[in-house]
């Protein structure tokens, strides 16, 4: 079995073969690497590698190993598409969303407004915190997408700056 | 024994009840049914739903619990209502014991600015500032300019850094008024603010007291708080690096003589700033538990839950100053789901993964679980981890291999932040002050990691990859329900 | 730093070893391969076959990987080769350093003979008995004549009540010395057994010793281990309920005297029985680590393997004896994997259920979890409780508050004994001696529960039939292995 | 849905409502039982049934309550045999079976011997402890099952007194 995986934007085809405990001898883009593993319980999974241990905790789309946590995705190598578009440019309009589940306290701007890079926008109350959200860009406010006192989810868009 | 509390401070009490053979009866919100408190508990009881004003804070609807229950005693916990004096007065005429001081303590060293008062009475040196909370944004503005800028604004009713702002001069000084003043409202149900004069580079050092119903007050050597983002306390440890025998006494006395000239009862905390003179100025007392308490227990020897109830119960104090000797060092690290790398924002939601650090010297005070979905309706505190060793160096380095140990998956944690702090060579060599961790994190400089080979992780992630399907059903049974898991399954049959 | 065991231990030092700094490298056999000391390992290598002779035992195989593994020091932890003298002085040929005393000292305080003579050297009062090891069951018979009956068959190079056997008369000798010479061989490897005059009632209490390469050497108090069942030690504390200061300073100045005359470094233990009078007996030294070694740091606030390490580092000792104070009060449960309700007959296999106590004064050293298999190649215990207070009372309670909150599904343990022996009313006013545990059991006395309404009862089982495919899947997953599970529902899907 | 159970040795029927989490209106033997339910995570739940308490924790067959284990059976109502045979008499033919996996060490009688109740039949090592399994009843050996050095596996039969 094969899996194209992107580790921290890099590419990365990993060959294993069918018994996937034990001693594994799998290829990393071609590169013979024979590891000891043992699934402990699921998610948390030790690797030997020439004799150094690896503990391995998977979270999410990540891996957590010594503490540090790689962040991966499978890829699947029948889709062409790759990644989806590069993203929206510096330049362009910027969306400022909720990065987590909240509550709008005050809003610091109107539509119309010119805004400084780092101006706080909109301030957000969750888990007994208020956050105040900043500008990501200089520039001019094209909307502002939320009221005082709207709930909002995490991704929401609360302010388009342009 | 009733809880009017939640999480891992409600938990802590109810193990200390059991220990002492109370029974114990936990109350939860409809987001807490699953918290790790209700199943530690004898009885248990809803109170409402998931916000704190309508669950937590309802005095009422607790008081109504403890007479249905036939429950004659109430521990707060932190937070919440412990230290509201009109909740602790409602006990007493429901013929509740409040554990914690009498509500007449409460009022004098609760409200900050009663509290300076009485500080002032008690001949305890304090920073420059109003005595009484501000009328509006014109006094502010007018009080700051006679003591001097930089100053700070303080939440009369409150703690955790919540309604703080610093101010370092006067044009910002109305909206930090009105910012803080709303925070304070509503974290505390009370606008009131004050001010006084920022003093530079300060530690904050507190002292911890438990004083019992026959005149008797101990105090149980200091917590340094110093590590503090955002004026909310991130790493405390006992005893403090700077504070000597003589420092200490010269501290405990002066904050023993405070409690005991309001009438105080049970645990309480004297918060002080001190400059690099070693001079102490009074700050405020905290009229309750407080979450750090489990630092000064390993150094101390002592339980101090099983103490307050002893005290509620009308005993002596069964413990001498003299017989209070601090030994070894304590480190406590306050985990929270927040992300780091995205201003600290909060990260609630349900934990995927669970992997708890242990062994000697390490404790943890903590009420969550794999599978347990962190609500966002309170404070995103998820764990004390706390280390204890006969060194401070040591207990740095027992932190930091319980650190390694812990994994917490599905929301972000601060665990890496920690790792960044007790790393850096300030911390060790116990240069701290208030402002220390602000500016370490403007420092932004990465932390020094152990390498790991590219192959190697790329391995472990193709490998957890070509199991993701049966381990998205462990997750799904985890964490939902298992009856629902069932449903499905019986329904994609069909 | 290569830990030369596996279990609890091992995960103890390798947590030891990381707070240092050091890097580990962790052993295992084929039975091991899962065990939790691997995953907390820098390294780890396969020993060899499940059986400890083929694996655990075999000093060459572990020097081998010490050698290709480039390290430099070796940690026995306790039991395997942790008293071989012939591992000790190996490793010094290969030029490693062997975590405990030299070859030398070991040989003279480990073999249970040889340190009867030089107890009776240094003036130590001791049992009396045979001073060498025992030719034959004759030779049994004519010494025991000599000092009356009952009397005590022991291991010469054994501990942990392995090759023990108590005898009553002649005619039951003869058994007993074959059933001890043959457990002695197959535990130790050497079969020579000696006989002493059972004292009755007798406490068994040990002193804590450690020892620097430069002379220096303190006791650390001492434990009382007198709960044991079949001569192994069930439950210990620190401090002994019936040692006294005086008392106390006798027995580790005795105790510290034998070492310092045999050149003693590194961990050792010096056991002793205690009768009613307060007489003292030496039993036997332990030249090692020991299980219990928990309780003592517990109430003295030091690490004894950061300890361990330091002096084999060649360090002189941080702390003078003076310096050692014993505060509160520390109990340990050894928790077994053995069937209560049939005889304590081991009982191996899957933990299908883990449900661990925490909080404070909870402190367990432990490496097993959830999923993991008892192996049957090894002794079945599988955590050490210790609970810690500022009393023994409250130790006590606190431990009962934690073997409430502890559930291990799947395999039979000893936890329900523990229950019965700390509400029992002998045990909780230290009515106890090493013929305490057996008499208990002899009682067969139940223990008082609490009663659960039998409707709950059958709702819960219900309720957890009703789900009992989703938890089947789990099981098997948390189990056996992801992959294996997914391939066999992939040939389901054929 | 209904269960039927074996609950140490008592026979009960539990009706349970279609949805098992929450508040959950159960019969059990016809009478009325209505419990707050709440899965924490697999095998262990927290059951509230007019405000008392009960963590319950699956463990094989049986559920750990405030520290005490219950066996249960789950019996299939359509099977009229009940339980097996009411098992071997203490008249009969008694074995002696191996408590748990290990290896004979030493056999201590052989067939023909007349045994006393709690004599020493037959000696086994496990997990390093040698064990004595003792007679259940007075009689005579009827067969040795075993040889020294014979490993045995849990309930495998060793000896047999009649």
């Amino acid at each position: 079995m094969t899996v194209w995986l992107d580790v921290g934007g890099k590419k990365v085809r990993v060959s294993l073969p069918g018994s996937r405990e034990g001693v594994v001898a799998a290829e990393v883009d071609g590169r013979a690497l024979t590891a000891d593993v043992r699934m402990l319980r699921p998610g948390v999974m030790s690797l030997v590698v020439e004799g150094r241990q690896y503990r391995c905790v998977l979270d999410g789309d990540g891996v957590v190993i010594d503490g540090r946590r790689f962040g991966f995705e499978v890829e699947d190598p029948r889709s062409l598409q790759g990644r989806r578009g590069a993203g929206a440019g510096t330049d362009g309009p910027r969306a400022v969303k909720a990065p987590m589940p909240g509550r709008v306290v005050r809003i610091l701007v109107k539509a119309g407004d010119e805004v400084g890079q780092g101006q706080g926008l909109v301030v957000i109350e969750a888990m007994k915190m208020q956050n105040e959200l900043k500008s990501p860009k200089a520039g001019r406010v094209a909307k502002v997408a939320v009221a005082v006192d709207d709930t909002v989810g995490s991704g929401d868009v609360l302010v388009v700056v342009e | 024994m009733l809880i009017a509390n939640r999480g891992e401070i409600a938990l802590r009490v109810i193990r200390a009840c059991r220990e002492m053979g109370l029974a114990t009866v936990a109350v939860y919100s409809d987001a807490d049914r699953g918290a790790l408190h209700v199943p530690h508990a004898d009885e248990a009881y809803r109170l409402g739903p998931a916000p704190a004003a309508e669950s937590y804070l309802r005095g009422d609807l607790i008081l109504e619990i403890a007479r249905r229950s036939g429950t004659d005693a109430i521990h707060p916990g932190y937070g919440f209502l412990s230290e509201n004096a009109d909740f602790a007065e409602a006990c007493a005429v429901a013929g509740v014991t409040f554990i914690g001081p009498p509500a007449s303590a409460m009022r004098v060293l609760g409200s900050k600015t009663k509290a300076r008062q009485a500080a002032d009475a008690a001949g305890m040196p304090r920073v420059p500032g109003s005595v009484t909370g501000l009328a509006d944004a014109e006094e502010a503005v007018r009080v700051a300019a006679g003591i001097g800028y930089p100053v700070m604004l303080k939440a009369a009713a409150g703690g955790g850094g919540k309604g703080m702002r610093a101010v370092f001069g006067a044009a910002e000084l109305p909206a930090a008024f009105a910012a803080a003043s709303s925070e304070a409202e509503r974290s505390f149900g009370s606008g009131e603010v004050y001010l006084e004069k920022l003093i530079e580079r300060p530690r904050h050092i507190e002292i911890q007291l438990m004083a019992d119903e026959h005149g008797g007050c101990v105090y149980l050597g200091e917590r340094e708080c110093s590590v503090q983002r955002r004026h909310q306390k991130v790493i405390e440890e006992a005893p403090s690096a700077v504070v000597g025998e003589e420092l200490r006494r010269r501290m405990g006395a002066a904050a023993a003589r405070l409690a005991l000239s309001a009438g105080y009862v049970n645990a309480g905390t004297v918060e002080f700033l001190v400059d690099a003179a070693e001079n102490f100025y009074f700050l405020e007392m905290n009229t309750r538990l407080q979450v750090e308490h489990p630092v000064t227990e390993l150094v101390t020897g002592l339980d101090l839950v099983h103490m307050q109830l002893r005290v509620a119960m009308g005993e002596p104090l069964a413990i001498a100053q003299e017989d209070i000797v601090l030994r070894g060092h304590a480190i406590e690290c306050r985990i929270y789901a927040e992300d780091p790398e995205n201003n600290f924002f909060p990260s609630p939601g349900l934990i995927t993964r669970l992997v708890q650090p242990g062994g000697p010297g390490i404790r943890e005070d903590c009420a969550v679980y794999e599978g347990w979905r962190v609500p966002l309706d309170y404070d995103p505190m998820l764990s004390k981890l706390v280390a204890f060793a006969p060194t401070r160096e040591m207990a740095i380095d027992r932190m930091l291999r319980a650190l390694d140990e812990y994994v917490i998956g599905g929301i972000k944690t601060n665990i890496g932040l920690f790792r960044r702090i007790l790393m850096d060579e300030d911390f060790r060599s116990a240069r701290i002050d208030t402002g220390y961790l602000e500016r370490l994190l403007a420092e932004g400089t990465a932390l020094p990691q152990k390498a790991v080979l590219e192959d190697v992780v790329a391995l472990a992630a193709a490998l957890f990859s070509a199991s993701t399907k049966s381990e998205a059903v462990v997750a799904e049974v985890a964490v939902e329900s298992r009856w629902a898991v069932a449903g499905r399954r019986e329904g994609l049959r069909l």
